[in-house]
């Protein structure tokens, strides 16, 4: 199958704190890859390099064949065919629910105001938001911001969503619900990678995973491989540590 | 200094201080230099000196009185709440006893009588004029407030443009001929076409008619002050001659005149 | 001062001071709108971030330069200097005679532009930078963050520093008598060197600098409580929906 | 306008500019600082949540209100007028003469402290409730709380407003040569009017303005670069220590 | 055993919108009450309304005995018998992560600086952040700002700790190890109530279970009857989709 995002020698510095590390996968068309690994490993870094909200320090990434770190290339619209849903949420404070799943339909894809209400209300349905149009972000509660956040990016309908936690903040029903959109997404081929600390969520949900450790990719594969039969010693014990609690 | 600053000194009629308040930016009337050349007399709590001709009268004044001569150096709009609060003593500024200020304050006899001009552009249309009436059609103005503008009506045809603020904005929109010219007076004149070449001062034969209120300059007193009297006496002993010869050595050792 | 006087002042002179009023809120209130206008795109200039490429680069590098030089003059002169050069000087240089109150407008939009570049700086590094991340992640370019997102936040922020401007402004029109504007203050001078009361004069100009600067404060404070919107919000569909009811709902979709 | 004249005025005249541009920073300085402090004390004030207890409520209201009457009576009315009242009054109705530029630090510092109320208060807008809420729930009063957690970032986002400000002050304080203070723009004029060389004089103190206020705007840039900190952090111990290593070094504890 | 604090008719409304009603329930010193129910329906409100973020609309909160809704009650007093983790974290964004646990510490406790950067380094050992004592809070991952903003909860070493989902941001392991002390802490006696979303977690850790739903208690009790003989329709419902995920 064809890589959609291919990512070569990708490395990221914060001064002189080296947050990744050569870090070198693709991503094909329509898979979900998972990403876990420990708190401060680089994951939320990785996903944010992945749509520039983090300039690389070095290495390629390859989008429909071509590098997009190139200078030649035009951000805004490479974005268009990312969506990505924060760790924190970042909710428009100045919108209300609705707004926040209009804006970006409106201004970046030219929809109209109707299109974009009905595509937006459909999505909103689907995380169980759509009563909830008129509030404010301030309004809403953990679990309810992180949905709003799930419809926005869904709403502009990209090629590849990246998602950094989206369960993090939902009860157990939600993650349930939200796998099951997933999944459906999944099947209409969309491309997803998704940084989670939920296992059974990664197991369940993913194509290949990626465990990440201290800014490298220690290991990759299918679930089944990485969950029952990890080659590394620092997956096993990061597991074995997951498994057992 | 005389005393440490301006307002710290008690100025009742009791002390043996006679502050005056004046701008010290007025030349020739008044002006202020770097050093003690001519005479020239410490301004309170201030580095500088003060001269000019009113600086002169107050000299006289303050020997008259037998009391120490302190300059408080104050903008124009402060000077009339500085007396009647009691932080000077007299205002020498060049100021007119007109009736409108006679309410507020009272004056002494005048010390100095001037003339209207008209401060023009050299080598402009209105350099040779001798009358008023030949600034017909000219665009004149005057400063605020003053009775300088409230003359200019007297000529026949003229474009009367709005009162300006200061003199400094008029020497500028003379300069950039947004203005033919404005009605000054006759020391104010001289010391301007003096100090730039490009300006001129035109005296009247047949000028503008005046009231003496407007012309004249006055010592301005706290109403009822008991220093009137006596400073109608002292001004009574300086006569004619030595106020032009006093003027004229001002105009010649004001600071533009250098 | 008396009661008297004011009285008098007052009944002869309405005209004049309403004038003089208006002149002075006219010239304020565009100015401190164009000012504003100025301010925020001043924002959005220096928040462009430096894009690789050399000539954009340098591009960019110029615009900001200019943009700073801009800033620095305007707020680093007199505006009373900045009108009479501005006024005098173009009738000095190309004969040519403005409107004084167009120049009195441009004067007081340039310099107020100044100020509010710097107030509108200070609002964006206040909005959260997440924000701004979850604008550009939608695909939004930069403008179209700044306007849909950061700076409808900013201005929100600001409001209250505007408000102060807006009061600077009706003041420091009085600066603009020298380049004959018959504004507010200029008209009290006149007033009060026709009477020689000059206390009661600017009694009155006090009361009337109070009461426009005081509705100037209602309005905004107005507008801030609008732009808040209501603490509450409304459930479209039933009250206390919750995940549960809504997937219920929804299932079938 | 020559060349030559700027020369002579600045060689004759350069210790009175100096005496001028001194006296002026003086007052804008100090204005500007208790000012500054006057306005975080009123956002500190106006922040006060609500008290139950009736007669608090009361008082805090009452407090309340004398503070917008504060800030709106000094925002306005002109400085120069205030500068009047306060300097001529006190002598006139308690025979009280204040030295002037105790005085002109006074009234710039409570005219300031009017206009950064707001700026401050925007400013505490701005900062996240979240902010306040962790404050107050390990126990800070509001006190303690504005003092340690939400002014210090209010500070920083409003620090081009402050600089503004204190550009605005430096500006401002020309306005009280009126009692008596020969800050820089009074200097200005009277040379002015010695020489009869406006244009020069005022070239000169255009460009004293704006020595003054870069340098304040550079000196506040690098207090936000200072206030910023460095993009980077030092780690501790071992870098790129993530959870399991610590958690193995700590086991024991 | 004593209640610590006794929640009396409780509820709050947001204008017209009532998120809180009719609450009632006691902890005890030393027990562990985990609060679960779906997205939305009312756990971050309770908590922020036993520490009095939010004001209450009506009802008691008994602490120690007395009625802390009294007017006559010092509110910053009472909370600092209490710690409080958020589901945002709210860091303070002017001080490094030492700042951050050292800041309360010496203002409200009057500890001295070293007294109080002792404390701060145990705690942030304990949540393995020890190391990262010079970042500011923009320059952490999520995972370690919550960590950051447990180890400052327990500087202050209050009576009762209320989490609201200390672990929505945790890597598993770590989830591992906040359980660990969590436990040491229950086992000092420290109260807690701790919003979570983690069945797992509250399984292990809690005394009792709250099961919430639409602002009101639906169920409540031991962890073992909660989850295996769940006698209400909505826990049943809830717990099913949740466990059989
Ligand atoms: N400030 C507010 N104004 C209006 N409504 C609010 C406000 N805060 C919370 N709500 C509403 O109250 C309800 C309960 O919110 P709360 O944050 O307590 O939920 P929660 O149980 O913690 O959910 P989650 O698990 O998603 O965090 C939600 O419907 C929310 O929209
Ligand atoms: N702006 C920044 N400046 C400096 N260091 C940073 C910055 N952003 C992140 N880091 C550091 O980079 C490392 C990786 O952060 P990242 O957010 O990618 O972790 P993560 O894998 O997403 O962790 P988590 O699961 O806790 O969210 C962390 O040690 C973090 O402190
Ligand atoms: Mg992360
Ligand atoms: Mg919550």
């Amino acid at each position: 199958m064809e890589a959609v995002i291919d990512i070569q020698g990708l490395s990221k510095s914060f001064g002189s704190h080296e947050v990744l590390k050569d870090i070198n996968f693709s991503v094909d068309k329509g898979e979900v890859v998972t990403i876990i690994g420990s708190s401060g490993s680089g994951k939320s870094t990785l996903l944010r390099c992945v749509n520039l909200l983090e300039k690389p320090s070095g290495g390629k990434i390859i989008f429909n064949g071509e590098n997009i770190l190139d200078n030649k290339h035009d951000v805004h619209q490479y974005r268009r065919n990312l969506g990505m849903v924060f760790q924190q949420f970042n909710l428009f404070n100045n919108h209300n629910v609705l707004g926040n799943c209009v804006v970006g339909q409106m201004k970046v894809l030219k929809r109209s105001k109707e299109e974009a209400e009905k595509i937006a209300l459909k999505y909103l349905k689907v995380v169980g938001m759509d009563s909830f149009v008129n509030a404010k972000p301030r309004q809403l509660s953990g679990g309810q911001k992180q949905r709003v956040a799930i419809a926005r990016a869904l709403s502009m309908e990209p090629d590849v969503m990246l998602f950094d936690e989206p369960t993090s903040a939902l009860d157990p029903e939600m993650v349930g619900e939200v796998l099951r959109v997933m999944k459906e997404l999944a099947g209409t081929g969309l491309t997803m990678m998704i940084v989670t600390h939920e296992m059974e969520f990664a197991k369940e949900v993913s194509d290949r995973v990626v465990f990440m450790d201290k800014g490298v990719i220690a290991e990759e594969g299918p679930p089944e491989r990485i969950f029952n039969e990890p080659t590394q010693e620092r997956t096993k014990e990061f597991l074995k540590r997951t498994l057992k609690q | 200094g005389t005393s440490d600053s301006a307002g710290s000194g008690d100025s009742s009629g009791e002390s043996d201080q006679f502050r005056i308040g004046l701008e010290a930016g007025y030349a020739p009337f008044n002006w202020t230099q770097m050093d003690d050349a001519n005479a020239g007399v410490k301004i309170d709590g201030n580095a500088e000196f003060a001269g000019g001709y009113d600086v002169e009268i107050a000299k006289k004044i303050a020997e008259g009185l037998g009391k120490e001569l302190v300059i408080v150096k104050t903008e124009w709009d402060g000077l009339v709440p500085s007396l009647n609060s009691d932080k000077i003593d007299a205002i020498v500024a060049g100021m007119s006893p007109t009736a409108e200020r006679k309410e507020s304050i009272d004056f002494s006899d005048n010390y100095y009588k001037s003339d209207l001009v008209m401060v023009v552009k050299k080598g402009g249309d209105f350099e040779n004029a001798t009358s008023i009436q030949d600034f017909n059609g000219a665009k004149v103005t005057a400063q605020l407030n003053t009775f300088h503008y409230s003359v200019i009506e007297q000529i026949d045809g003229v474009s009367q443009q709005p009162a300006m603020d200061s003199f400094p904005a008029m020497r500028v929109a003379l300069e950039s001929g947004i203005i033919d010219g404005y009605v000054s007076e006759r020391p104010e004149g001289v010391s301007a076409s003096a100090a730039n070449e490009n300006f001129t001062m035109v005296e009247f034969t047949k000028g503008f008619e005046t009231s003496e209120d407007d012309t004249a300059i006055a010592v301005g007193l706290k109403k009822d002050s008991d220093l009137t009297e006596k400073i109608n006496e002292i001004l009574a002993g300086i006569s004619e001659e030595e106020r032009i010869e006093i003027m004229d050595a001002a105009i010649e050792n004001q600071p533009a005149a250098e | 001062m008396t009661l008297e006087w004011i009285f008098r002042i007052v009944e002869q002179y309405w005209p004049m001071f309403l004038r003089g009023a208006g002149v002075t809120l006219l010239i304020a209130l565009i100015g401190t709108v164009l000012g504003g206008l100025i301010g925020l795109l001043a924002g959005i200039v220096r928040t462009i971030p430096t894009p690789e490429r050399g000539l954009k680069k340098i591009g960019l590098k110029l615009i900001n330069i200019v943009l700073s030089i801009y800033i620095e003059f305007f707020r680093g002169t007199p505006m009373i200097v900045q009108a009479m050069v501005i006024f005098y000087g173009a009738a000095l240089a190309f004969g040519y005679h403005m409107n004084p109150i167009i120049a009195g407008v441009v004067i007081v939009s340039i310099n107020t532009g100044a100020y509010m570049a710097e107030i509108v700086r200070g609002g964006i590094i206040s909005v959260d930078k997440g924000q701004y991340e979850a604008s550009q992640a939608i695909g939004m370019n930069h403008i179209q963050t700044m306007m849909n997102v950061v700076l409808p936040q900013v201005i929100r922020n600001i409001l209250p520093a505007t408000g102060n401007q807006f009061i600077i402004n009706i003041k420091d029109t009085a600066v603009l008598s020298v380049i004959s504007i018959s504004e507010l203050f200029f008209v009290t001078k006149t007033i009060a060197g026709n009477n020689y009361r000059y206390f009661e004069a600017f009694f009155v100009v006090c009361i009337l600098y109070f009461i426009m600067t005081y509705t100037i404060t209602l309005i905004l404070r107005y507008v801030e409580r609008r732009l808040d919107g209501p603490d509450n919000y409304v459930i479209a569909a039933n009250p206390m929906d919750t995940a549960e009811d809504i997937k219920r709902k929804t299932q079938g979709m």
